[in-house]
């Protein structure tokens, strides 16, 4: 009961905690690039507005564009459900692993993409275009950085990794494993547009991926959109937190434990978004056709980082 | 009286092989006919001489057969199915002079090292003459294949069966009766279907 | 119980086709040989579900037919049943879907033909995997083969329709040759019967078991649709009638990896294990393949073939896998990698008979079949959407529908060989896997962009704006494999439990699977609960659209779209089927190898004055270029050459015999 | 009762030969007595060949005729196949297009012809067996250029020319052979009979046995289309009026493999099989080679059939040399290419008659304009290509089985290579006069649908032999295989 208890509002934390997350790499964002800046709450501000805007709706949509943003919805939640958060006893076990959580997405981006393209639109069908695309690409990449978890922990459900990894800390050492976090950082920036993949801050028509699949929705679609994208972020910074640099997770129910692990997961998150605020002001956005290397080099690193783990078992 | 039959059978069919070089260098189809006129009479010759000193009645009646069929009514329709066609006589072969006979003398040497195990074989008075009715075979086979004119490849061809009922007659003193009829009664047929058919060949080719 | 089922099936096939072109009324003969095929299809899936649970398995000899090939022998293994049950499951609602299909056929000969045919067709199918011994086995294989023929080109009215079928039939005798010669060395000196073949195979020496394997490889793959000798799938599906389509998709071309795994893992004693490597690398090269070039096709038919193409190669991965595991002496990894090619199977069948039934409902009602003139179909065919994007979303392998299932097992199965086994794999597994993965991906985006360019947007045709929705039969047909996508994946023990029992029976035991909800699998330190993931989608879902729903303080207002400034939308600015690839086209130039061909049209005044700029672009077909096009040029430049032998010269036909005679007495004194 | 079935078998051509000879006024009253007296001898025929199945004795009488197994088989073939070409032979339409003499030199010839090719497979004399199967060039060849085309003439003027010519040399190895005999002293005026030069074989001199068959192989093969003295065959085959083509290609061809094979039993006793075998798998591969490697070229739809006709051959000769399974396949392959073969080539009179025009380029579009034709035809050529249910399809995995087990790996590679091939161009073939679009000019719809009945009676019967070889026949056909392989 208390697993379950845990998992849910692991689930509810991820869900009420994304907002916040955007508002903070947008804020730090712009006062690295010498702006004030929104505060950190700016996004749960934005989302109440527009939940409460009215909306407009294209003529030539069916009813996929409304199922789209609902389905985007629900399958980054069933994502997040997955996710270990606070504590490494995840009940997200029994539905299913990493590789369901690889789905899960790519249900969400499905969806998202005939979203962009049911209002007929150029733009629409441009930016599921890419996005589908820049999602094909970085599959192998992710089930590598899965493998290469697989292989020293003999699982590819997040629970059990993140258990082995802190029951023998040894396996972190050595190549793989640093590898593998690498790749897996790649593959999360082309997966939630970040830069240098996409620019979740432009509306520069030919440059857009997920703004250009967006453009038609308004309202509270719009807000779910949003949301949705932002537990994305959240969902899988947590999951690069926790996969790869386990420690200070909960092993245990005991309060104080579940304390620890979420000051241990919040500090883990702030870093990572810290390092993606950073590296957002610093790099510049790749040319379209310029993303299947970076796609490469990160697939490269997985695979090396799962035949270096062959090596180092 | 073995020798006399062993030297009379050779000289008939040394005869016909000869008949056989002989229009090689003819250039005339008249000429051709004649040569088989007198080849047929060879072989006649040869069955009568079988028939006499190999003691063999009935093929007397074959020898008979020859002279009649082969000597008399195949020469004439084909001396008349020349003297019907109008043109020029001159026969032009595929292969010169000179050479056909080089291989006719290539194609008897032959013969002769096929009919080895023949001869080995026949113990007959007559078997010295089976390797010339292989080369006339063989020779005849030639004329078949080089000669241009139609009318030179029946002879040809009719050399070819006169060669092999030589063979018949040497190696084994003639085949039964009824198939040497049958014989008869085909090549009749034969020559007669294609003298249905020259005048039409003939034009063909020469247009 | 399972030969009566037969018998009803084999009598009713026989009733279709005699009915079919002897019905005196061409609506009657419809549907009285459709019933009778529909009858059929349940009684082999009846067949099939019976031996499957009851595993007995039995045999039948009959000495008078085919009497000089040793007889007609048949035998239901659960391995068979299991094929058995996949043509009738998928055949059945085809039956349904063809009533009407094909209505409009009735006047003529050519529709009594058509259902003649495919029950002839269904009955081939249904006597394939029953059959004992290689005469049955090869007739069998020749009437589904040549009946599937005549039914690509019973509309040869229709563009590259003889073409395609000449593609097939000459591929699939080719196939059919090396059968029987593979067959031929495997039976040795024994009775051409597949127990004594079992029996005796261990004797073969290792040379001539690779000229087996390697024979059988080509034949089945050949059937199969495995890169290089696919090339005549994307050309004879589409050509087909849809409802014949699905069923080549589905059942025809598994019959191929029937023939595999019957012959690698039932008649032939162990293999190397190098041959599962070798199997393996061309699953995965034939998914690429297949993937790639669904995701660039525009004639919807031919995206779905590719599509099939791409699945075969994914279920060859897992009879490939289990040989190399078995070669390792990992039985029950090995047990895993059948079952999960049987599983995704059955999937593929039902979710590929989905797609085909759907597009041919497309195809019918837009009279079209080019992505780029369809459009907006959601609104004329709503149903036939709805159908079609559960089809699509299997087939993008998203949870909570079977592609996903099985997808997730292909992965399961490649993370445990990489767990269990000697480093030599070390290379070959990750790169296996990654690869299964891109194939994933692509494999949703090609999803995406059949779905949303055919169905959604404006109709960039006439034909897509008049399109109007499927009968109602057709629609009931497409209606049973979309439920049985969702069960698949919902339920996945339902099926595998079965399948488990299959592969057991082929001497490799996985253990017993927990029949439960959730799929937990031995050697696999993870598992999945796909009703739990259905549940918390849906919930989350609703939850979304009753947020959105309620929160909203104005009403809905329809407009026309922003369209960067345009006034009126039109269909000329949609984003089509060939753009919507073009990303992937560049990042795999060199696979596409595009032809890319633009012609300006410029006013006669001035070049600055353009009217028009025209962009052909193609990607050149290298695989026949090079393996096949040489092939037929050899072949015609050998036909040129004896030709000549036929100068018409009489003399040199005269010199020829000579010839022969001396040539023949020089080869008879060598002889001597 | 013996010279009953003789009789009964050998008097109706020849009876409606006389008839067409002597009746110059009503060549079609003729036409039809001779249709309905025909089956008289598929009947006797038949009856042979069940006596034969059932094991019975050989059908003896005298010392001239005898049927053992392998000549009712092919004495069943031959008169089956001559039955369905008199019945659909000119002089039986209604609509009298054809000119009452081609009616009867037709009916004069192919009854002669039919007759002839009786006599050669049911006498017990080798010698007069040669001296038939030299007829069948005589009465056969006068009947091509019965349109008078100058390439019909040809083609007839090299059939007659070149067969005489090669049957000359099997008569030269007949001789040889009689020589041989002559020399271990057996009586003479018997000594070409079946049953004696079997028995005198083992003291039969080896090397000129095997000089004998050579000879024999040669001139026989020129008859059989086998290579590399087939040439005269796509002509004939292809200029030939469709009734003879059917006979010609049909059975003509086999009964030229028969005197081969009834020749190497004897030499086989002589000399054991390997030498014969030997020569058969050299000239069998050689002429599968020629067959179905220029069947692609080819632009005429009977040219097709004809070299096809030559592959078939040449499997036929390939199997005769593999034992005796491969003896079994071959007389069963003769078989079904007997019905196939003649019902295609009388298909293909059809189709002329309608497009005039002997090219698959003209003639294409034919499921359009004559449906049923085009069905039968498509299902005649699948039968040829080897597809089932049709018996060519048992007959060609029995002789590739029969291949592999006598130890010719790389030979049945090779053949197996060549079937593809033939397969491909067939069925290439095929496709362009089934589909395409017809001439404008082109008329549609069947002609009459009697005689296309009838053709579909032997379609039928290949798929039957396919299905389910009757007994009967196989019994027969094993008979025949021992003959030819004790």
């Amino acid at each position: 009961m208390t697993v379950i208890v845990l998992a849910v509002t692991q689930c509810l934390f991820l869900m009420i905690a994304a907002p916040a997350l955007v508002g903070y790499v947008r804020w730090l964002k712009a006062r690295l690039q010498g702006r004030r800046g929104a505060g950190m709450f700016q996004p749960y501000r934005d989302l109440r507005k527009t939940l409460a805007k009215g909306m407009v709706i294209a003529d030539t949509a069916s009813w996929i564009f409304h199922m789209a943003p609902c389905v985007v919805v629900a399958s980054t939640v069933a994502a997040a459900a997955l996710v270990p958060v606070i504590s490494a006893n995840q009940a997200g076990d029994q539905l299913g692993d990493l590789f369901a959580l690889m789905a899960l997405l790519i249900l969400g981006t499905i969806f998202l993409a005939l979203g962009g393209l049911d209002p007929g639109t150029a733009f629409g069908g441009m930016g599921s275009s890419r996005e589908m695309t820049v999602a094909a690409l970085t599959e192998p990449t992710l089930a590598i950085a899965i493998l290469s978890l697989a292989l020293t922990a003999g699982s590819t459900s997040l629970g059990t990794i993140t258990n082995t990894l802190l029951t023998t800390p040894s396996n972190a050492i050595g190549p793989g494993h640093a590898l593998a976090f690498a790749a897996f950082l790649i593959a999360m920036l082309a997966e939630t547009g970040r830069l240098p993949v996409d620019n979740p801050a432009t509306h520069l028509e030919l440059t857009m991926i997920h703004e250009a699949m967006i453009l038609e929705y308004s309202g509270p679609y719009l807000a779910l959109l949003e949301w949705a994208a932002a537990l994305k972020l959240t969902l899988l910074l947590t999951l690069a937190a926790n996969l790869f640099v386990p420690w200070g997770m909960a092993t245990s129910d005991g309060a104080g434990a579940l304390a620890v692990g979420l000051a241990a997961v919040l500090a883990k998150i702030a870093v990572l978004a810290t390092l993606l605020a950073v590296l957002e002001t610093r790099v510049a956005k790749l040319r379209l056709f310029r993303v299947p290397e970076l796609l490469a080099m990160s697939f490269t690193l997985a695979l090396l980082a799962a035949t270096s783990s062959f090596f180092t078992r | 009286m073995d020798a006399t039959f062993s030297r009379l059978t050779m000289t008939g069919a040394s005869a016909m092989l000869l008949l056989a070089l002989v229009v090689m260098w003819r250039h005339h189809v008249p000429a051709y006919v004649t040569a088989f006129r007198m080849q047929s009479v060879a072989l006649a010759f040869v069955g009568a001489v079988v028939a006499w000193l190999g003691d063999v009645p009935e093929l007397f009646l074959v020898a008979a057969l020859i002279l009649g069929l082969k000597g008399w009514i195949v020469p004439r329709i084909l001396a008349g199915m020349e003297a019907r066609r109008p043109g020029e006589r001159e026969l032009h072969p595929l292969v010169n002079t000179e050479m056909s006979l080089l291989i006719s003398g290539g194609l008897a040497v032959a013969a002769y090292e096929i009919s080895r195990p023949l001869a080995a074989v026949v113990s007959l008075p007559t078997r010295g003459g089976l390797p010339i009715a292989l080369a006339l075979i063989l020779v005849s086979l030639f004329i078949v294949v080089s000669r241009r004119r139609v009318i030179a490849q029946i002879v040809g061809f009719l050399m070819l069966e006169n060669g092999i009922a030589l063979l018949a007659l040497l190696g084994a003193y003639g085949v039964p009766l009824v198939v040497e009829l049958g014989v008869f009664l085909d090549v009749l047929l034969g020559v007669l279907v294609m003298q249905a058919l020259v005048p039409g060949i003939e034009e063909i080719s020469a247009g | 119980m399972s030969e009566t089922a037969l018998a009803i099936a084999l009598a009713a096939f026989a009733a279709g086709s005699v009915s079919a072109m002897a019905w005196p009324s061409g609506p009657g003969a419809r549907r009285v040989s459709l019933a009778s095929a529909f009858v059929g299809c349940v009684a082999a899936l009846a067949l099939g579900i019976d031996v499957l649970q009851s595993g007995i398995s039995w045999t039948w000899r009959s000495g008078a037919l085919l009497q000089p090939l040793g007889g007609v022998s048949l035998r239901v293994d659960p391995l068979a049943a299991f094929f058995v049950s996949i043509v009738g499951l998928t055949g059945a609602p085809a039956s349904i879907y063809a009533l009407g299909y094909l209505r409009e056929l009735d006047g003529g000969v050519r529709g009594r033909a058509v259902h003649a045919l495919f029950n002839v067709f269904l009955a081939g199918m249904c006597l394939v995997p029953l059959a004992d011994n290689v005469a049955t086995f090869l007739f069998a294989w020749e009437v589904m083969a040549l009946s599937s023929y005549l039914l690509v080109v019973s509309d040869p009215k229709q563009e590259g329709a003889p073409a395609a079928g000449l593609w097939y039939l000459v591929m699939t005798h080719a196939g059919f040759l090396a059968l029987l010669a593979g067959f031929v060395i495997l039976a040795q000196d024994g009775p051409l019967e597949f127990p004594a073949m079992r029996a005796a195979a261990g004797a073969l020496t290792p040379a001539a078991q690779g000229i087996v394997v390697l024979l059988m490889l080509a034949a089945f793959g050949s059937k199969a649709g495995l890169v290089p000798v696919h090339v005549w799938l994307p050309r004879a599906h589409p050509a087909a009638p849809s409802h014949v389509s699905a069923l080549m998709s589905a059942a025809m071309v598994k019959l191929g990896v029937y023939g595999t795994i019957r012959v690698l893992f039932d008649l032939m004693p162990p293999l190397s294990p190098w041959w599962g490597g070798a199997l393996l690398a061309c699953g995965v090269v034939t998914a690429l393949t297949g993937v790639l070039y669904s995701v660039a096709e525009v004639h919807l038919k031919r995206v779905l073939a590719y599509s099939t193409v791409e699945n075969i190669g994914l279920i060859f991965v897992g009879p490939g896998f289990a040989l190399l595991m078995r070669g390792y002496g990992n039985v029950v990894l090995a047990a895993m990698g059948l079952v999960v090619a049987l599983f995704h199977t059955l999937n593929h069948a039902v979710f590929k008979s989905l797609l085909f039934l759907a597009a041919g409902a497309v195809v019918h009602g837009a009279r079209t079949s080019s992505l780029e003139a369809m459009g907006g179909l959601i609104k004329r065919m709503p149903h036939t959407a709805v159908l079609c994007l559960v089809g699509v979303l299997a087939l993008a392998a998203v949870p909570p529908l079977n592609g996903f299932t099985s997808e997730w097992l292909t992965f399961q199965l490649l993370v445990a060989g990489a767990r269990y086994t000697a480093p030599a794999l070390a290379i070959m597994l990750p790169l296996a896997l990654a690869a299964v993965a891109l194939v994933a991906g692509l494999a949703a985006v090609s999803a995406v962009r059949l779905f949303g360019i055919a169905f959604l947007a404006l109709p960039r045709t006439d034909g897509a704006r008049d399109a109007h929705e499927a009968p109602a039969t057709m629609r009931a047909a497409m209606l049973l494999p979309a439920l049985a996508c969702l069960i698949l994946g919902l339920v996945p023990t339902l099926a595998l439990t079965q399948l488990t029992a299959v592969v057991t029976e082929l001497g490799l035991p996985m253990g017993q699977l927990d029949t439960g909800l959730a799929l937990v699998l031995p050697l696999v330190g993870s598992q999945l609960w796909p009703v739990a993931i259905a549940a918390l989608l849906a919930g989350a879902g609703l939850v979304a659209a009753a947020v959105s729903r309620t929160s909203r303080g104005y009403p809905v207002r329809i407009d026309t779209a922003w369209n960067c400034g345009r006034i009126a939308q039109s269909p000329r600015s949609e984003y089509t089927a060939a753009a919507f690839a073009e990303p992937l086209k560049r990042v795999f130039t060199g696979f596409y190898q595009p032809t890319h061909e633009v012609t300006v049209d410029v006013h006669p005044v001035s070049p600055y004055f353009v009217r028009g700029i025209t962009l052909r672009s193609d990607f050149a077909p290298w695989m026949e270029q090079t393996l096949y096009v040489p092939l037929v040029r050899a072949a015609r430049w050998i036909s040129n050459q004896t030709g000549r032998l036929h100068t018409g010269s009489i003399h040199l036909y005269l010199a020829l015999l000579p010839a022969a005679l001396l040539a023949l007495l020089l080869i008879a004194r060598w002889i001597r | 009762m013996d010279a009953v079935l003789v009789v009964a078998l050998l008097a109706p051509p020849l009876v409606g030969a006389a008839l067409a000879l002597l009746v110059r006024r009503a060549p079609q009253a003729a036409a039809w007595f001779n249709a309905v007296t025909m089956p008289v001898s598929a009947a006797a025929a038949a009856a042979i060949a069940l006596r034969l199945a059932a094991g019975g004795a050989p059908v003896i009488v005298g010392n001239a005729w005898r049927l053992d197994a392998l000549s009712a088989l092919l004495a069943l073939l031959v008169s089956v196949v001559a039955t369905l070409a008199v019945w659909l032979g000119p002089g039986l339409d209604r609509r009298g297009e054809t000119p009452g003499a081609e009616i009867r030199l037709h009916r004069i010839y192919a009854n002669l012809f039919a007759c002839t090719m009786l006599v050669a497979v049911s006498t017990s004399n080798l010698g007069v067996m040669w001296v038939a199967i030299e007829a069948t060039t005589v009465t056969s060849a006068l009947l091509i250029p019965v349109r008078r085309t100058k390439a019909a003439l040809d083609a007839s003027w090299k059939y007659l020319f070149i067969g005489s010519v090669g049957i000359a040399l099997a008569f030269a190895g007949t001789v040889l052979a009689f020589v041989d005999y002559a020399t271990t002293g057996g009586d003479l005026e018997l000594a070409l009979n079946w049953t004696t030069l079997r028995t005198a074989a083992p003291s039969l001199h080896p090397e000129v046995a095997q000089l004998a068959f050579v000879f024999l192989l040669v001139g026989f093969g020129t008859k059989a289309g086998l290579a590399p003295t087939h040439t005269w065959l796509p002509d004939a085959h292809s200029e030939a009026p469709a009734p003879l083509s059917a006979m010609m290609s049909g059975v003509l061809l086999a009964v030229a493999l028969y005197a081969v094979a009834r020749w190497k039993a004897i030499i086989d006793v002589a000399i054991g099989s390997a030498f014969t075998d030997t020569l058969l798998l050299v000239v069998g591969v050689a002429t599968i080679v020629v067959g179905s490697a220029s069947l692609l070229s080819q632009t005429q739809y009977k040219r097709v059939l004809a070299y096809s006709s030559i592959e078939h051959m040449g499997l036929a000769c390939f199997g005769l040399a593999l034992g005796r399974p491969g003896v079994f396949a071959a007389l069963l392959h003769l078989t079904g290419h007997a019905l196939a073969k003649s019902t295609a080539f009388l298909l293909s009179g059809r189709i002329y008659d309608r497009y005039r025009s002997g090219e698959i380029g003209t003639a294409s579009g034919l499921l359009g304009t004559v449906p049923a034709t085009a069905v039968l035809f498509a299902a005649t050529v699948f039968a040829l290509a080897g597809l089932p249910p049709f018996s060519l399809f048992l007959s060609e995995i029995l002789i590739v089985q029969a291949a592999w087990r006598a130890g010719h790996a790389a030979l049945t590679a090779l053949v197996l290579v060549l079937i593809l091939l033939a397969f491909a161009s067939l069925v290439t073939h095929l496709q362009r006069v089934l589909f395409g679009e017809a001439g404008r000019d082109v008329s549609r719809g069947e002609p009459a649908s009697v005689p296309l009945a009838l053709l579909a009676l032997p379609v039928a019967l290949l798929a039957w032999i396919g299905v389910t070889l009757p007994e009967p026949l196989r019994m027969l056909l094993t008979h025949a295989a021992e003959v030819v392989r004790p």
